[in-house]
């Protein structure tokens, strides 16, 4: 038997395509491929305990509902009360396991790195194009870097958070959907963004 | 007054001056044999078999608001009997039989309009549900059939067949069913009724009930207290509220079902249509409205009116199924307070407080059983036995285990 | 209609899915009378025109399921929390 | 011919447009509406009535209007019914009339006008009853096409259409002079605003009214006002946008017409756009809407409100006629009297119904030298197709014939306040303004300007921005003084005339469906005096203009009738949407092939090049087969692919079954409750069939579930219930039992999971995974699971089978699903593996009599299935109790059995009832039903599984499979539902 070679396929391969005139984009777009994820849920009464694990080993805060913190390698979303999505860039398969390891007795950690696809959206319109989907208030004074939500995006469950702007100036979002969702987000996404221009990130 | 073609000859050369009121405004007695609580279709039509099938003339009809105020006023209008279980099936073609000759037997034009009703189906599994069903109807003696794709599509050409998410694999079609103007049921009935000497007593809202010795005696109204032997209660959304007043608490939730309205156009859809792919039902009215609903909201209310995301709901799945209305546009929305129960199916019966009967439970589907459920109401109360076709219909049924439960979603009323 | 999820913040009702009166308890399987108690629990209902406390399930967001007391004649909502404040968070 | 261009207005006259009506050349300007542009070109006739098909022409110039309805564009793109008064003009418009055959001017249907005697309201009710069966095949054919209007296309709408939300501060609702007071007001503060406005032009009365403000023309101070706004960055303004209801928390929906003023909309770019926004305060600035006052004669085409006269006049530069008379019994009226002299129009006459005017109105017309006709009333109007004149009756009785193309009637204002309404507030009666007001009204909600009965101009700008300011203050914004804008003040001085008695010709209320005076009587004289039963008997305020202008009058004549006063008597209830909106715009994108997401399996791509056809399930798309091009049909493909497995090896993807782990110290304990047997002493590597309940002891869900460890199991379920299982679960963890250390997270998505099945099965893994683990017999028995690497992935392995074969389910992370189902293919080419579909998954599950969905339908007990001594007896579990209910236990019960046709020609169909043989089909007779059927190509027959009334004690029993909408009635023999290796003994070689 000829040697078996396991390739990787993302959720959003061979969808990504620019859409409209994107000169200049008013959305900018790419897959997040490498981003490692892991469902965080506290042990009954240990969530404590695991705010203090967090804190010395990642240096940051568990994030309060609705937002996201980032430590050292690492950021961690709030996804529900005792839950959270903790987050690392090229983490592996690796990343569950040892946090799993970490927080033994403390947390149930599940690997949820293949669960979800995750794209960053950029540029000047990305609000008015997740304002045709979701129904949240997403303004830039009210929506802040470092807020988070689970909520859904048209017919589709999403997470999504703000990062810090861009250095032009540009809001930065990432959302994440289950990968089985990615060509029915894709199709919402595209439509939606057509009339701004849709542009994907160089790289993404 | 008899209606008919030649009366309204007579009456036009008379400048209409001769009509009478369609039914008298009664100011009610001090004691009636029979009190019916609720003015909507199953409550005049109990009234009017009471007096035609069981003798009794000595009957008053109370109506908190105005006549049809309830889901009478606000209903889809659809007729059908292509039900699942025996315990259904039998009482519902007992009432397309009574429709079939309602106009005639009440001499008022209800505009019973036997169109047909197509359910579509999109998967084996729908398509094998609606074969039990069909051979189910079968065997009680009702025609029914099962249509593949092409036969539907030569039926209603205009269906979404073309780049539908889950694609019109065939339909169970009932040709007898159709809709019937909803007003003018409860105004034949009313009429009908009050040429038999019933007294209908509008504005007129039960507050409580007179009892003796554990017994219902009569009930206290806004227009003062009324004695009667019996008294059964036929209020449809309002079942909780009233039994309440008795001390009852029922297997019911009510909840807000909506429905809708589009502009005048010329006829398009010639049945009634229902999609199985998603919540959704249309027809058109006489007037040439389509007239549609879909889903409940969901929740428990009282209020009459629902919220946007069921009519989203409602009309994603309309497009889909019909891609070429969407340029209509719609006219007016409303809602209904159903009683939901937790089986989906509905209640005729004697009720633990002695006197006291109750109809209700109707849940969506109770606009099509309006005649048999006075016929079977008004057996139970002259006889105090429940009628053939009804008795499955028993409140008891949830403490026995015996479950009427056509969807199989279980005690979640909001599901059904 | 919207609902002010205690963890999520004010969401839409789309994304909540509805169960019903939130006075009913699971009744004590192995009580007196049981079976009865049962049948009143998952069958009967107060169905209050006015006030009612009822669970929705936060499906579209964090997954809680909370306790929502709502005016059944307005829908004017009084208050949410979690459906047991015991749950860890 | 009578209307014709003056000069003003605010169009562009530098850009002309064509369009045509009916087939007819028109040309317009840009600003105009369809009305206006025909109205201009002297057209006075634009459609036909809903009942009697009279001629009728415009009344309003707003979307209040009741006649002058069109059909607009061709083909797919056809829309019946929109109102030619607010049909912006855009080049190369197509509109036609309608109602009418086989022309406007000539329309056949008019002869129902000659039998209008009899069609009063209610008539149908009494008639058409006899013979029964000529209702279907007659009468309602002939009413359905006379009635209904336009004509809708049978083709799907080819526009997109999208959703959007929105949240402000501050929802100011109109843009004329309240609502940008109110908007400017808040806006400046620093609020967030969103002031929508359904016209294209936005001002309101400010656009169609000669007014000065701050010594300016009041349209020009409008145009710089939305300019500011449109410069603030926390202001939104919206026009062509109507706000078309309230709904719970404050929302609001909004229809935005985004492309209606283009023949279609630009690339990218939706026809319409439903809005949803979510508003801390409201504020309803939506104006008012002028009442006609019903006199003989008064819907022939010409007649029109005092008002739309001076819109047309003022904002559109077109007089709807040459010879223009008034009857007002207001000072608005003399308004319009004014401006037509100031346009240099004729007026013919003034008739005013008051017995006496102001001095200055009676200086102004001697000053003008008017006729003048004062405690007078128009009682009859002459004309065929349009007005030619009016009869007065002066207060001595003497009748005047005066000539007039054109009469513009003003019976007062009723407040535009619908919008207070549909969250159940109740408008309450006002004898200051003679209409109804604003009454109880949610707490976010403000009214401001004519819509709160504030009518004159200056009482717009204070109540605005009173609003407006209050508003903002209230949220908490700091808001500076503002300076009212100086204008003049205009009184109304109304007394309310209902109509006019005198009158003998037909006296129409509301015009679409043509009820008159009379028909308002007759209801009265039949019972039908409340205004809801008035509505529904005579249809009065039901057309599309849902008696914006004419209900109030209805109303008012019931309460004269019945002697009651106004504030007893009522208005009807008003609804949304405020004005129609179309039906596609609710859907928005989500129609047709994206009505629902579509889940798509890993392997989906693969499975696609590998010939294979999907399914939906749930919202997945699951491969159901993969056909081979030299197969007949679907069965040779199913069957070859059930053959295939049950004697070599074939391959499924499963990732769609719900994959759920539970964590925690007590995840043991949590998996006892809620299935039925138990799951607590599982041993860690081991995995078990489980049953779920719901509480009322229906079944729930079934699947397996395996333990990783002492506190991690992983729970399977059914594709279709993997949600509602998961929301069960978290119910059962948050709020049954919330002192359990239990964690659950969904992990369907994470794992692409394929079952290999088949005699050769351990032979394809053994190749597969080589030495990474033992695959042996002995190392991974029958229900056996185990966590494994490879090739440095996280995988596992279950030993279960579904099909009956020795079979394993490995499952990999997601994105290397595809790769997995390539490997598979490629390790078990020597055994000729086979990717099987969904179909022959069904047909060995059947061959096995393993219940699925068919017989997991919520009517089913644990016992029904089979598995009533799987209920264990030591512990609770949801649905025990309720499971002991007499109907549930009842032996009569119909329960699971497997089926075989006795001849093996013939086939079975799930669906067909049982019935006894000799017996006649009746319900009496019903056995029970055959809930899943399939043809065994390892028995050579079609076998089924079915529920049957005492089935486990009836095997042999030979029964009827009746099936008479499908024309089947066939023989088959009770058995086993174990119909293959009914020992098992395949599962653990
Ligand atoms: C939107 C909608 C669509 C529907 N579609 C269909 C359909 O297509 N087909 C179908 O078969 N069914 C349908 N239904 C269901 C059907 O309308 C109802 O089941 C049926 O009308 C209920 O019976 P009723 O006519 O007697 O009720 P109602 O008309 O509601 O009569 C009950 C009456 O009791 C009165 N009342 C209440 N409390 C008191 C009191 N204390 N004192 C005095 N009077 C009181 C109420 O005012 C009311 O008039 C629909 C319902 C709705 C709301
Ligand atoms: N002379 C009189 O007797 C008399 C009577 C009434 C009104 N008026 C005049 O009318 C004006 C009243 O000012 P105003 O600001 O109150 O009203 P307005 O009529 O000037 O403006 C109302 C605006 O609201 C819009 N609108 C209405 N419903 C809407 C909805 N649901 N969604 C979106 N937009 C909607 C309309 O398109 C219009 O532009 C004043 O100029 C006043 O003098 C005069
Ligand atoms: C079958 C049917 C057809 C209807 N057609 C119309 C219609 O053509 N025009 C209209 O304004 N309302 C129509 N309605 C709705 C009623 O106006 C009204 O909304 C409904 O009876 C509920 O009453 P409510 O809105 O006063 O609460 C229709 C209702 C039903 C049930
Ligand atoms: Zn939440």
């Amino acid at each position: 038997m000829s040697e078996i070679s396991v390739k990787a396929v993302h959720a959003f391969d061979g969808l990504i395509t620019p859409v409209g005139e994107t000169r200049p984009a008013g959305v900018v777009v790419s897959e997040r491929t490498e981003l490692a994820l892991a469902a965080v849920l506290a042990r009954k009464r240990r969530a404590g305990d695991l705010a203090a694990l967090v804190a010395n080993e990642f240096g940051c805060h568990l994030p309060a509902p609705a937002r996201r913190t980032e430590g050292r390698d690492i950021s961690v979303v709030s996804t529900g009360p005792g839950a959270w999505l903790a987050c690392r860039e090229a983490g592996g398969y690796g990343f569950a396991e040892n946090l799993a390891e970490t927080m033994q007795g403390v947390a149930s950690v599940t690997d949820q790195s293949d669960a979800f696809a995750v794209l960053r959206l950029t540029g000047p319109r990305v609000r008015n194009v997740l304002a045709k989907g979701i129904h949240l208030d997403l303004d830039a004074n009210v929506f802040l870097p470092g807020h988070a939500a689970v909520t859904q995006c048209g017919h589709v469950g999403v997470s999504l958070w703000r990062l810090d702007d861009l250095a032009g100036g540009d809001a930065a979002f990432e959302i994440a959907m289950f990968r089985s969702y990615a060509e029915s987000f894709w199709h919402w996404l595209s439509v939606s963004a057509a009339v701004y221009g849709l542009a994907v990130a160089a790289g993404g | 007054m008899r209606y008919s073609a030649f009366s309204l000859f007579r009456e036009t050369l008379n400048k209409h001056r001769g009509w009478k009121p369609t039914w008298r405004d009664a100011t009610p007695k001090s004691t009636y044999d029979v009190i019916i609580i609720g003015g909507g279709g199953h409550g005049l039509a109990t009234a009017y078999y009471l007096a035609k099938e069981h003798g009794l003339t000595n009957i008053a009809v109370l109506e908190k608001g105005w006549l049809g105020s309830g889901n009478i006023g606000r209903n889809t209008t659809i007729i059908r009997s292509n039900y699942l279980l025996p315990g259904n099936q039998a009482f519902y073609e007992l009432s397309m039989k009574l429709w079939e000759g309602l106009e005639q037997e009440l001499n008022y034009n209800a505009m019973v309009s036997q169109r047909g009703v197509l359910n579509l189906f999109h998967s084996d599994g729908q398509r094998d549900t609606y074969a039990r069903r069909a051979n189910s109807m079968r065997l009680h003696g009702v025609h029914s059939a099962l249509l593949d794709a092409d036969e539907v599509r030569r039926m209603v050409p205009i269906l979404g067949f073309e780049e539908a998410r889950f694609p019109i694999k065939g339909g169970l079609w009932q040709a007898r069913g159709g809709t019937a103007r909803h007003d003018a049921v409860a105004w034949g009935y009313a009429h009908a009724a009050d040429m038999r000497g019933v007294d209908i007593v509008q504005n007129c809202q039960v507050t409580g009930f007179l009892r003796e010795g554990g017994r219902v005696v009569g009930v206290e109204t806004s227009r003062g207290k009324i004695r009667a032997r019996k008294v059964g209660m036929s209020v449809a959304g309002s079942s909780s509220r009233v039994a309440a007043m008795a001390d009852l608490r029922l297997p019911i939730e009510s909840q807000v079902l909506q429905a809708f309205v589009s502009e005048g156009i010329k006829p398009k859809i010639p049945c009634v249509v229902t999609y199985g792919a998603g919540h959704f039902y249309i027809s058109q009215s006489d007037k040439g409205g389509l007239v549609f609903g879909g889903d409940l909201d969901g929740y428990n209310s009282y209020a009459q009116r629902g919220n946007l995301p069921t009519v989203e709901h409602v009309l994603e799945a309309g497009m889909s199924m019909m891609p070429s209305i969407g340029r209509v546009r719609m006219l007016r929305s409303w809602g209904g307070i159903m009683d939901m129960t937790m089986d989906g199916s509905p209640i005729i019966d004697r009720t633990p407080v002695e006197g006291l009967y109750l109809n209700g439970g109707w849940c969506y589907g109770g606009f099509k059983a309006t005649p048999a459920a006075g016929w079977c109401f008004a057996h139970l109360i002259a006889r105090n036995e429940p009628h053939p076709s009804a008795a499955a219909m028993r409140l008891d049924r949830f403490a026995t285990g015996h479950i009427l439960n056509e969807n199989g979603r279980g005690a979640q009323p909001n599901l059904h | 209609m919207r609902i002010d999820c205690p963890h999520c913040g004010s969401r839409d009702i789309q994304e909540f899915v509805y169960r019903g009166d939130a006075s009913v308890s699971r009744p004590d399987p192995d009580g007196e009378d049981a079976l009865k108690h049962f049948v009143d629990a998952v069958h009967l209902r107060t169905n209050p025109a006015g006030f009612h406390s009822e669970h929705w399930y936060h499906s579209g967001g964090c997954r809680s399921w909370v306790t929502v007391v709502r005016d059944t004649l307005t829908h004017e909502i009084e208050s949410v929390g979690f459906a047991n404040e015991e749950i860890d968070r | 011919m009578s209307g014709f261009r003056t000069g003003g207005g605010l169009i562009n006259r530098a850009h002309r447009m064509s369009f045509t009506f009916d087939g007819r050349e028109y040309s317009g300007f840009a600003g105009d509406t369809l009305a206006s542009a025909l109205l201009a070109s002297g057209e006075t006739l634009f459609g036909r009535s809903f009942k009697y098909h009279r001629p009728r022409g415009v009344v309003t110039a707003g979307p209040e209007e009741p006649n002058a309805l069109v059909e607009m564009r061709k083909g797919a793109r056809r829309e019946p019914n929109t109102k030619a008064t607010v049909a912006e003009l855009y080049d190369g418009l197509e509109a036609s009339s309608q109602n009418r055959w086989p022309s406007l001017k000539h329309d056949v249907g008019a002869v129902t006008s000659l039998l209008a005697p009899f069609f009063v309201a209610g008539f149908y009710y009494k008639t058409f009853m006899w013979p029964a069966s000529f209702w279907e095949k007659l009468y309602e054919p002939a009413i359905r096409r006379a009635a209904g209007l336009g004509h809708a296309s049978d083709e799907p709408d080819p526009d997109r259409y999208e959703k959007a939300y929105a949240f402000c501060d501050v929802l100011v609702i109109g843009s004329g002079p309240a609502g940008l007071s109110a908007a400017l007001c808040a806006g400046r503060s620093g609020a967030r605003v969103i002031l929508a406005d359904e016209d294209f032009a936005l001002g309101g009365r400010l656009n169609a009214e000669r007014y000065e403000v701050d010594g300016i023309a009041g349209h020009k101070w409008a145009a710089g006002t939305v300019e500011e706004l449109r410069s603030l960055p926390n202001v939104i303004v919206m026009p062509r946008t109507t706000v078309f209801g309230a709904y719970d928390g404050r929302e609001f929906g909004l229809i935005e017409r985004v492309a209606d003023h283009m023949p279609v909309p630009l690339m990218h770019q939706p026809r319409q756009r439903l809005w949803r926004v979510v508003t801390k305060k409201a504020i309803l600035a939506s104006g008012s809407y002028e009442r006609p006052i019903p006199f003989g004669g008064n819907d022939r085409p010409g007649v029109m409100m005092a008002s739309a006269v001076r819109t047309y006049l003022n904002r559109y530069g077109v007089s709807p006629g040459r010879r223009v008379s008034v009857f007002t019994s207001s000072d608005d009226g003399w308004q319009t009297a004014r401006d037509l002299l100031a346009a240099g129009v004729e007026v013919a006459a003034v008739i005013d119904a008051r017995p006496k005017v102001s001095p200055a109105l009676a200086d102004f017309a001697s000053r003008e030298a008017i006729r003048r006709y004062i405690g007078s009333e128009v009682v009859a109007t002459k004309g065929r197709q349009s007005l030619s004149a009016i009869t007065v009756i002066d207060k001595t009785g003497i009748n005047h014939e005066i000539a007039a193309d054109c009469l513009a009637v003003s019976g007062g204002f009723n407040p535009n306040l619908y919008v207070t309404t549909h969250l159940g507030g109740r408008p309450k009666w006002s004898d200051v303004i003679h209409a109804f007001l604003p009454g109880t009204r949610p707490s976010h909600i403000e009214v401001a300007g004519a819509a709160n009965g504030e009518f004159s101009l200056a009482d717009a700008f204070r109540s605005g921005a009173a609003a407006g300011g209050k508003a903002a203050s209230d949220l908490g914004f700091n808001t500076s003084a503002f300076e009212l804008p100086k204008t003049s003040d205009d009184a109304v001085n109304l007394s309310p005339l209902w109509h006019v008695e005198r009158s003998r010709q037909k006296a129409f209320v509301d015009f679409q469906h043509d009820v008159t005076v009379f028909d308002v009587g007759l209801a009265k004289q039949e019972g039908f005096r409340s205004v809801e039963l008035l509505k529904r008997y005579t249809t009065l305020g039901m057309a599309t203009d849902q008696g914006k202008i004419s209900a109030v009058n209805g109303h008012a004549i019931m309460a004269a009738l019945t002697g009651k006063p106004m504030e007893e008597v009522g208005t009807t209830v008003s609804r949304p949407p405020h004005t129609p909106v179309t039906l596609a715009a609710f859907a928005g994108p989500y129609r047709g092939k994206h009505f629902q997401p579509t889940r798509r399996a890993a392997s989906h791509k693969w499975a696609e090049n590998a010939g294979a056809s999907f399914v939906e399930a749930g919202l997945w798309l699951r491969a159901d087969m993969f056909a081979r091009p030299q197969e007949k049909n679907w069965l040779e493909t199913v069957s070859r692919e059930v053959t295939a497995v049950r004697e070599s090896v074939g391959f499924c993807d499963v990732s769609t079954l719900g994959k759920i782990d539970i964590k925690g110290s007590d995840a043991g304990e949590f998996l006892n409750r809620v299935y039925i047997n138990g799951f607590g002493k599982l041993a860690v590597g081991k995995a078990r069939y489980g049953m779920m309940l719901r509480e009322d002891g229906f079944a729930f869900d079934d699947g397996t579930t395996a333990r990783f460890a002492e506190d991690h199991f992983v729970m399977s379920t059914t594709t279709a219930n993997a949600g509602p299982a998961m929301q069960h679960l978290e119910y059962c963890r948050q709020v049954l039992w919330p002192e359990l250390d239990v964690q659950i997270v969904s992990v369907t998505e994470q794992w692409a999971q394929y079952a290999v099945a088949g005699p050769n099965a351990r032979a394809v893994l053994e190749r597969l995974f080589g030495n990474a683990w033992d695959v042996s017999n002995e190392a991974l028995p029958f229900m056996g699971v185990r966590a494994f690497r490879w090739k440095e992935l996280p995988a596992r392995v279950f030993r279960i089978s579904f099909s009956g074969e020795l079979a394993y389910e490995i499952a990999v992370p997601t994105r290397y699903g595809e790769a997995l189902a390539e490997a598979i293919m490629e390790a078990g080419r020597d055994w000729k593996i086979v990717p099987y579909g969904t179909e022959a998954l069904g047909v060995m599950r059947i061959e096995k009599g393993h219940v699925a969905g068919p017989e997991l339908n919520g009517q089913t007990t644990a016992a029904d299935l089979g598995m009533g001594r799987m209920m264990s007896t030591k512990k609770d579990f949801i649905g025990r109790v309720l499971s002991g209910r007499p109907g549930m236990t009842d032996p009569d019960r119909p329960a699971v059995v497997g089926l075989k046709c006795v001849d093996p020609a013939q086939r079975l169909r799930a669906g067909a009832h049982f019935l006894m043989k000799g017996a006649e089909p009746t319900i009496e007779n019903d056995e029970g039903y055959l809930t899943s059927a399939a043809y065994s190509p390892t028995l050579s027959r079609w076998i089924g599984l079915g529920l049957i009334r005492r089935g486990p004690e009836r095997h042999g029993e030979i029964v009827r499979a009746y099936d008479p909408v499908r024309g089947g009635d066939i023989e088959v023999e009770i058995c086993s539902p174990h119909q293959v290796d009914p020992e098992g003994t395949r599962l653990h070689v």
